[in-house]
């Protein structure tokens, strides 16, 4: 599709983009005045059919972010991929998108990719041809005689398999290595079912919910798919029986943050906890596993160090819902006994009947071969039994622990190629680089799961000199000939497409049908499975060293295994338990905080037996005492310039590996201060909301009533959050119909107070609400929001349109810690109190009831931003859209929104460009706009569907049903300011705990 | 309290004359020195906002939600300051009061020049100085109007009537004493003093309207004192910002200003008088009434301070009552306490006449009464932004290179004008010191009207 | 001091006593002469009164202008407001209240810059009426200018000597 | 001598409104240019209007031979983007047509050649909308018809090379338009 869209190979693409990039308004730095200066536009030399300048064409394509292979939808606008979006006919997905995925894009345009085949001589790399770079691979290969391994981390599909006979064909061996690869879960499956498999988990069915430290709304398994169907299961449906959520970890992740209960044991105690739960649960249930290892509750209570009653009364509720669904396998939960504990787990849900239910065997989510495999290739390298090495999208270097002595092994072998996209650790160890085309620029598929093909297709020429990794090898082997000659398929196009149909009938219809749906989609058939073990050893595995922490290293929802380092988007979106943007942190309990008298910002040295590490301190109260945090992901030496050099790589304090995985958890360090400080560069001020009502909550039991916010304030007994009374209300009331409507109808006309015009209002439901920050990076792509990096964000002047405030409610004298999650956005008041100061009417009220911010009108007196009770108007300070998307980044820039330049107001605009080109889709249709015509970005990639947006004048719009849930409330209603945004009370499945008093306690 | 009466006059009209014009004479090395390190000042001021133009605001120490800190502060600093002036030169005109005769001129100068400081702040401090005029009215191709309802609109105005209205005022009553100065010197200075005097000759044609139309003009600035500063507090009070949003701002602000300027004044005429040797005309008489004012505006502070505490806390409004909590006990404590110690507390001294007449007593006062009013506005803005309603927002910040090299460089402004002001012209008012020394009569019983 | 071309004929006395100039000013309308010009260095009520002028027609100025000023502000804040109609805040689009203070602020201005217009334009400031005049009447002297021919002049001399001139002198 | 301050003081008032009034600008003008007379690349020095590598004449294609603007501006009425013709669309007609005379064949000899070592022509850009203003050329097409074009660039078939013949970044000689057919002028329908 994309091969009849080029423009001829003379005209470099990318100046050719840009030039048409500025032909389209928008995609450029605001200016003043108009543009007199020459400017050259250059045509098509053939039009294609599929691409008309200023309309939007939309690929199917999927995610290679993670394993979870979610579907994608990517704009393209004048041939140059503006925006992921999730693939709505896409059954892992259902058209969300995680922020990573949606960061996706700025890998495609990351100034961190390798731009050319490149060999190193002497040390200095040296660009060559890629003819002379294939040449040179066979050759070598060649001489290797068999000696060959291939590292990759291809997702499986057709080109792992293809990669797979190539390899045997050269004599090689392949090994699939990916991190974070849920090795404990497939163990335990294969030892208890049999099957060597990560089943897939319906969430939406469950009606209780525990997870044994497994982060399944960020980086367990396929999470974007679970926190889907878990805002469904756990969020408030009227007349829908709400799930439960239950999480057993050391530390809250933000999946425990979301849990109803978050219990904290101690690591490793997991195994005895879900065995004692296994017992309690027969016992109720009257049923019994013959041969399971039987922990009794007060020993479980001992090794947890939670309450006997505590974990009783969670047996049986757990045991009173059917079916209900158990997790483990965690990152964070991942010690050497990691294993013992999936195989405990599987023997509760087993117990509970759930496998088959919520647990079905079968899918076969996408895995590698695990760590072990990439172990025992280590030792042959080191042995010297590897002549050549491909790596092959995949960075080992980095992602396997340095006592492992990947590096060294590695560097034993006389000749190392790497196809990989980024500069990356392990390329630039390497002799021979051979850039891969970006997923999005090349052909290829995904087996996600059994039955779930996504396809990928090229959306643009592209933007290096990179080549298909299918091509590399088809051109390798038809130049080494011998026993690669086989493969002589004339692209690796052709091999894929002739493939597919072999693989699928229905020939070229099938293909275009694939194409446009972004592959195809059976369901996978579930197999029975029945126990074939029940041996667990319920003993928690030892800890290596001495120190009186236990270390919890745990994957980074944004960084993931460290991938996601060089993309801004990434870096600047806070960390949705932290809020801390850029930075590596140690996480300390405010207990050990307070013994160890450390400060937030005060640099700790962490040393563990095999290492010690530098980092800011962070106090966090979702932790054990006896138990530091730290996030995995940053610390890199090369991948980029927003990467190298930029925290620290917690793997350094790891030992060597013996099993089949990476036992995270599985060393104690040693904490001492040092008088070095740092800065923490998070982005909340107060963490406590002080009682002002911004994240509101009502137990179940109200939201079951129907009760209202204040109704159920009385109920619970505590005082109901000031309001205005409604005398005042009344009196307020003048300004809508009174004093505008004397204005002889004008102020009617103007202001949207009839129904002449549509007027746009969105309500968030904070009981679907996760924190995740999904919204936040599509809020980046889509508006054009420029990143402002670390030294700007220590200033608290980043620019999100979009953010997700954390309040802390409770946690004072033993009562639990709670999380609130507010996304706030600019709420379009109807009495917006930023309109009347601005001097120039750039702040106005449009008569769509929007809260329109002119940028090119604005002048910047900043006196909107002061009068915002929201706070969510945002300055450009400096030059940072000259900062923020350096070649090729600009690429990415959407062409219908303007780029603020410096000294410029900004703020949500409702996606006014959506809106605004739905409605010329309408007009140009003779039709009126539907409810859903407008989506917003943040709406559309919500995995929670917590967004719901429409024209409030519209009586059968969705955004009204929503609105009129009686858990609806006004951030700051008694200001009257009249916001435009509603948000519906989060459910607690207990008592709210009573609000901090004003002035309470803060965190600076 | 103990008045000191007015002397009786000792000179002649001759003595003034030439007294006044004396102090035209050739600059001193002191004077020099004095104002290289003015204009270098200024200097610095000009190479801060060069770089700010280059390269954006964010050169400040701005940290949202601090979106206002020290170049507003410093703007509404100078605006104050430029109250005493007017207030002396007009009001106490309409009232008749004769000691504001020998003073008047030099605080009406300050005043000129104080706002001709805070006339930059607007431009300085927008985003986007280079179009800093579309906040005016004129007519563009656009057809866009500014926002009336906006009080930096009234800002705009109010300043700039301000402005425009002391000026007129200053060098209207300059006219009969330039031409004094005309009639007393020779060779060019005649000629650019005779070009400045607008050929005044002080016949009675021209006294006649001269007299009438001055009483008018201090009857037209008089109102204009209390309304600008009530208008630049609007640009807060109207506002929903807790901190911001009170009644009692405009008065406040208004005392506050007088505060401040009477403090300038004796910053600036306790070393100005011994220099110019003036002694005999700016004399304890002078000091002592214009510390009564700043005793009394002081006061009026030490009110509005209490009142603004009482009304958070009697309020009952939890977002007022964070504010002023944090105000006194936040972060930013240090600030809130310099305010009340400087303005509320040390203006209290002056209840000792010892004290109202002790030049160097006062002088340091009135450094207290700058440093003290500066923190003010600083703590007000500041302070209030930094905390209000929504408190994941919450921050502080930290004044950085630029903010200080801007407020030097108004310093520097203000002090080149007022230098080289106090050097070329009669910075005491030749004529009105005159109207109180009757002149010599032949038949002393002939004296009075037929 | 500025010269010019024609020189009105006259006399030119310089009093040291207030007394004794404001005697002769009235002596000297009393005998009818309305062309007296009296030079002096201060606002002084005595040779005001002396001189009996009128109020002075400047208040006119002011009042007009200001007048003016309140019009100007008030018809040009609602004309805008009408002229391109933008909703802030939810306040009307003609809002009286807030444009008060500009209401205010060009009333004082335009209504103070009239004046001073008409200072200038009523008394002879800017206007060199080309009579005698002498650099002490802006120190401590008094000037009584009448406009004489040679004929009058001599009479017009002693009776300003009589009435205790310091000094006479005749400009032709 | 008091008569003339009187008339400075009329002067001065009138001075005023005289500015008030300049500050409105006046309509689209028509525009000019010679009725398709054989010219050569040469005269286009003499005309309005840039010079381009290639010297297309508007005044031929569209008024001579009255091809319809969007047949090569194709995309005028669906999209907020006009179109520039690719190369192809210029060959559709030249690979026939070769031009009746020298100067034409040598002009468009240069399209071939850029079609045949594929190197588009590089244009040179007449009208260049400010970048904050999103102008959907659909609408005003669906608003005014597919004749529209010559409201704002003016009547092209009658220019040999075509020139800017409306400031279109002059925002109020958009609005004019505007209300004269008391349409839309919200802000955020162009600025966002």
């Amino acid at each position: 599709m994309s091969d009849e869209r080029e423009p001829s190979s003379d005209v470099s693409r990318r100046r050719f983009l840009a030039v048409l990039g500025t032909t389209s308004a928008g995609a450029v730095a605001l200016s003043g005045c108009s543009t007199e200066r020459v400017e050259k536009l250059i045509p098509y030399l053939v039009q294609s059919e599929d691409q008309v300048p200023g309309i939007p064409t939309w690929y199917a394509s999927t995610c290679t972010e993670c394993s979870a292979g979610c579907g994608l939808h990517v704009r393209v606008r004048e041939g140059r991929p503006v925006k992921l979006e999730g693939n709505p006919e896409h059954p892992i997905n259902k058209g969300a998108l995680c922020a990573r995925g949606q960061a996706g894009l700025q890998g495609l345009y990351n100034p961190g990719r390798v731009r050319a085949p490149m060999v190193k001589q002497g040390g200095a790399w040296k660009e060559i041809s890629w003819d002379d770079a294939i040449a040179l691979l066979a050759q070598k290969i060649g001489a290797a005689g068999g000696k060959l391994a291939v590292i990759t981390g291809a997702g499986r599909g057709t080109f792992s398999s293809f990669l797979g006979d190539w390899t045997s064909a050269a004599g090689g061996r392949v090994v699939r290595y990916q991190p974070f690869d849920l090795e404990p879960v497939r163990a335990a499956n294969a030892r208890v079912f049999g099957r060597d498999e990560i089943p897939a988990y319906d969430f939406a069915a469950a009606k209780y919910i525990v997870s044994f430290g497994a982060d399944f709304l960020e980086t367990f398994g396929s999470s974007t798919e679970y926190q889907l169907a878990y805002a469904d299961a756990h969020g408030f449906t009227p007349g829908r029986e709400a799930a439960k959520h239950v999480y057993f970890a050391p530390r809250a992740s933000l999946t425990g943050l979301n849990a109803d209960e978050w219990h904290a044991v101690v690591p490793g105690s997991e195994t005895s906890l879900a065995l004692a739960m296994a017992g309690v649960l027969l016992q109720q249930r009257g049923g019994s596993v013959p041969g399971m290892p039987s922990v009794s509750v007060d020993d479980a209570a001992k090794a947890t160090g939670l309450s006997a009653e505590t974990i009783t009364r969670l047996a049986k509720e757990f045991a009173s819902a059917s079916p209900s669904l158990a997790v483990a396998g965690g990152i964070g939960s991942q010690t050497a006994g990691a294993t013992e504990l999936c195989a405990a787990v599987n023997l509760l849900n087993f117990a509970a009947g759930n496998v088959g239910q919520t647990v079905r065997f079968g899918a076969d989510l996408d895995h590698g071969d695990g760590f072990g495999a990439l172990e025992a290739l280590s030792k042959s390298m080191a042995s010297g039994e590897v002549e050549v090495v491909l790596v092959q999208e995949a960075n080992p270097v980095f992602t396997a622990p340095r006592a492992t002595k990947f590096a060294e092994s590695l560097g034993k072998v006389p000749f190392k190629v790497s196809t990989a996209l980024y500069f990356d650790e392990t390329a630039a160890a390497s002799d021979l680089l051979l850039p891969s085309h970006h997923a999005l620029e090349r052909w290829d598929d995904l087996n996600a799961r059994n039955g779930v093909w996504g396809l990928m297709q090229p959306v643009l020429t592209p933007v290096f000199n990179t080549m298909a990794p299918g091509d590399i090898l088809l051109k390798t082997a038809q130049k080494a000939g011998g026993s690669l000659a086989k493969f002589s398929a004339a692209s690796w196009e052709d091999q894929l497409k002739s493939t597919w149909q072999a693989r699928f009938p229905g020939g070229d219809a099938m293909w275009r049908a694939a194409l446009a749906r972004g592959g195809v989609y059976q369901d996978a058939v579930v197999v029975p499975v029945t126990l074939a073990s029940t041996d667990v050893t319920a003993a928690a595995a030892a800890l290596e060293g001495t120190g009186e922490f236990t270390l919890l290293p745990y994957a980074s929802s944004h960084y993931f295994d460290g991938r996601g380092a060089n993309r801004p988007w990434l870096a600047e979106n806070p960390d949705p338990v932290t809020k801390i943007t850029w930075q590596s942190w140690v996480e300390l309990s405010p207990e050990a905080a307070a013994r160890l008298n450390v400060r937030e910002g005060e640099i700790l040295k962490v040393t563990s037996p095999h290492g010690s590490v530098e980092a800011a301190a962070y106090i966090y109260p979702g932790l054990r005492a006896d138990v530091i945090a730290m996030p995995l992901g940053l610390g890199h030496t090369e991948l980029g310039e927003f990467a190298k050099g930029r925290g620290v790589n917690y793997l350094d304090l790891l030992g060597p590996v013996s099993g089949a995985f990476i036992p995270y958890v599985s060393v104690k360090v040693q904490v001492e201060r040092t008088p070095a400080y740092r800065k923490v560069a998070k982005t909340e001020g107060n963490t406590r909301q002080l009682g002002r009502g911004i994240a509101e909550a009502m137990p179940l039991v109200h939201a079951e009533q129907g009760l209202t916010l204040e109704q159920s304030a009385k109920a619970a007994g505590h005082p109901a959050h000031e309001i205005n009374t409604p005398r005042e209300l009344e009196a307020l009331q003048g300004w809508r119909e009174g004093q505008v409507g004397r204005e002889d109808g004008q102020g009617r006309r103007l202001g949207n107070y009839v129904g002449e015009h549509a007027m746009w209002g969105m309500a968030v439901d904070l009981s679907r609400c996760t924190g995740c920050s999904a919204c936040v990076t599509a809020c980046y792509a889509e508006n054009n929001i420029a990143w402002v990096g670390e030294d700007q964000v220590l200033r608290g002047r980043e620019m999100s349109w979009m953010r997700i405030e954390r309040y802390w409610e409770g946690g004072f004298d033993g009562e639990p810690i709670e999380a609130r999650f507010v996304p706030l956005m600019c709420q379009h008041c109807d009495n917006a109190p930023c309109e009347p100061v601005c001097p120039v009417y750039a702040a106005y009220h449009t008569p769509d009831g929007l809260n329109g911010q002119v940028y090119n009108r604005c002048v910047g007196t900043r006196y909107c931003a002061n009068n915002c009770p929201y706070k969510v108007r945002y300055f450009n300070w400096l030059a940072y859209n000259k900062k923020a998307f350096p070649e090729p980044l600009n690429l990415q820039l959407n062409p219908d929104v303007t780029v603020r330049a410096r000294g410029v107001m900004e703020k949500c605009t409702f996606c006014v460009q959506r809106i605004r080109v739905a409605q010329h889709v309408a007009k140009l249709e003779d039709r009126a706009l539907r409810d859903g015509d407008v989506v917003t970005a943040c709406q559309q990639a919500c995995p929670s569907r917590a967004i719901t947006f429409g024209d409030m004048h519209d009586p059968g719009s969705a955004v009204l049903k929503v609105k009129e849930s009686p858990r609806g409330y006004h951030i700051l209603e008694e200001i009257n300011v009249r916001p435009a945004v509603t948000y519906l009370a989060k459910v607690l499945r207990r008592e709210p705990v009573a609000h901090a008093a004003a002035g309470g306690e803060e965190q600076h | 309290m103990a008045v000191i009466a007015q002397p009786p006059p000792t000179q002649t009209h001759a003595d003034v004359t030439r007294d006044v014009v004396g102090t035209l004479s050739p600059a001193t090395k002191g004077y020099n020195l004095m104002l290289a390190g003015a204009v270098g000042l200024f200097l610095v001021g000009a190479v801060t906002f060069t770089l700010i133009l280059r390269d954006g605001l964010g050169l400040a120490g701005y940290q949202p939600p601090i979106f206002w800190s020290v170049f507003i502060t410093t703007f509404v600093f100078w605006v104050g300051i430029g109250h005493a002036g007017t207030l002396i030169s007009a009001i106490l005109f309409l009232f008749r009061s004769p000691w504001r005769t020998a003073v008047y001129r030099a605080t009406e100068a300050m005043t000129v020049f104080a706002v001709m400081t805070a006339g930059l702040f607007p431009i300085i401090h927008i985003g986007r100085q280079w179009i800093f005029y579309w906040l005016l009215p004129y007519p563009n191709q656009r057809y866009l109007w500014p926002n009336f309802k906006s009080p930096l609109v009234w800002d705009v105005f109010a300043i700039g009537t301000y402005l425009t209205v002391s000026t007129l005022f200053l060098i209207f009553g300059l006219i009969p004493d330039v031409a004094a100065v005309r009639d007393k010197v020779t060779g060019w200075r005649k000629q650019v003093y005779g070009a400045l005097s607008l050929n005044w000759q002080g016949t009675d044609n021209q006294w006649r309207h001269y007299s009438r139309a001055y009483l008018y003009l201090a009857a037209l600035a008089a109102p204009l004192v209390l309304s600008v500063h009530s208008v630049v507090s609007w640009d807060f009070a109207s506002s929903l910002i807790p901190g911001w949003h009170g009644t009692i701002f405009a008065p406040y602000f208004v005392a506050g200003a007088i505060y401040s300027g009477v403090g300038m004044v004796f910053t600036l005429l306790i070393p100005l008088r011994k220099y110019l040797k003036l002694e005999h005309m700016i004399t304890d008489y002078h000091f002592d009434n214009m510390s009564k004012l700043t005793l009394f505006t002081g006061t009026i502070l030490l009110y509005a301070y209490g009142m603004e505490y009482f009304v958070a806390w009697y309020s009952g409004n939890t977002f007022e009552q964070t504010t002023f909590w944090r105000r006194a006990f936040g972060p930013g404590w240090w600030g809130g306490w310099t305010m009340i110690i400087c303005n509320a507390g040390v203006s209290q001294l002056l209840w000792f006449r010892k004290i109202r007449t002790n030049l160097t007593a006062l002088f340091v006062i009135s450094i207290f009464v700058n440093i003290g009013m500066w923190f003010e506005r600083y703590v007000i803005i500041v302070s209030s932004l930094s905390n209000d309603y929504i408190p994941y927002a919450w921050d502080t910040m930290t004044p950085t290179w630029a903010d200080w090299g801007i407020l030097a460089g108004s310093f520097g402004w203000f002090g080149m004008w007022f230098l080289l002001f106090a050097k070329n012209f009669p910075i005491v008012a030749i004529q009105e010191i005159k109207e109180f020394i009757p002149m010599p009569r032949k038949h002393t019983a002939s004296a009075g009207h037929h | 001091m500025a010269k010019s071309s024609k020189v009105t004929a006259g006399v030119l006395a310089s009093f040291e006593h207030i007394d004794a100039a404001c005697d002769t000013i009235r002596a000297l309308r009393a005998k009818g002469r309305k062309d007296i010009t009296v030079y002096y260095s201060h606002p002084s009520h005595e040779l005001e009164e002396a001189c009996g002028h009128a109020v002075s027609p400047v208040r006119l100025f002011t009042l007009i202008g200001g007048l003016t000023g309140t019009t100007a502000a008030f018809s040009m804040q609602i004309w805008m407001n009408r002229d391109w109609p933008l909703l802030v805040g939810g306040k009307p689009i003609v809002a009286i209240p807030a444009f008060v203070v500009i209401g205010f602020e060009l009333t004082v201005l335009i209504g103070a810059l009239s004046t001073l217009f008409g200072v200038f334009f009523l008394s002879s400031i800017l206007r060199n009426k080309g009579v005698t005049y002498d650099g002490r009447f802006s120190d401590d002297r008094i000037g009584v200018f009448v406009p004489a021919g040679p004929d009058q002049a001599p009479a017009l001399e002693r009776m300003f000597t009589d009435a205790g001139a310091v000094e006479v002198k005749r400009a032709a | 001598m008091r008569k003339s301050a009187w008339i400075t003081l009329a002067a001065c008032a009138a001075a005023i409104i005289a500015i008030a009034a300049a500050g409105r600008p006046s309509g689209a003008q028509q525009p000019s240019g010679p009725v398709g007379v054989v010219l050569t690349a040469s005269d286009s020095a003499a005309f309005k209007g840039p010079r381009q590598p290639v010297y297309f004449r508007h005044d031929v294609h569209s008024g001579q031979y009255k091809i319809s603007c969007q047949y090569c501006h194709y995309s005028a009425a669906v999209s907020n983007e006009p179109g520039i013709p690719s190369m192809q669309t210029c060959m559709g007609c030249h690979l026939i047509i070769g031009g009746a005379d020298s100067a034409n064949q040598l002009q468009i000899a240069l399209v071939r050649e850029s079609w045949n070592t594929k190197k588009p022509i590089e244009w040179v850009r007449v009208h260049s909308l400010a970048r904050h203003v999103h102008f959907p050329h659909s609408q005003h097409i669906k608003a005014m018809g597919p004749n529209a074009c010559a409201t704002c660039h003016g009547d092209v078939s009658r220019m040999p090379q075509v020139y800017k013949v409306n400031n279109i970044n002059n925002m109020g000689w958009c609005i004019n338009c505007h209300l004269a057919r008391n349409v839309n002028r919200d802000c955020t329908a162009c600025h966002y």
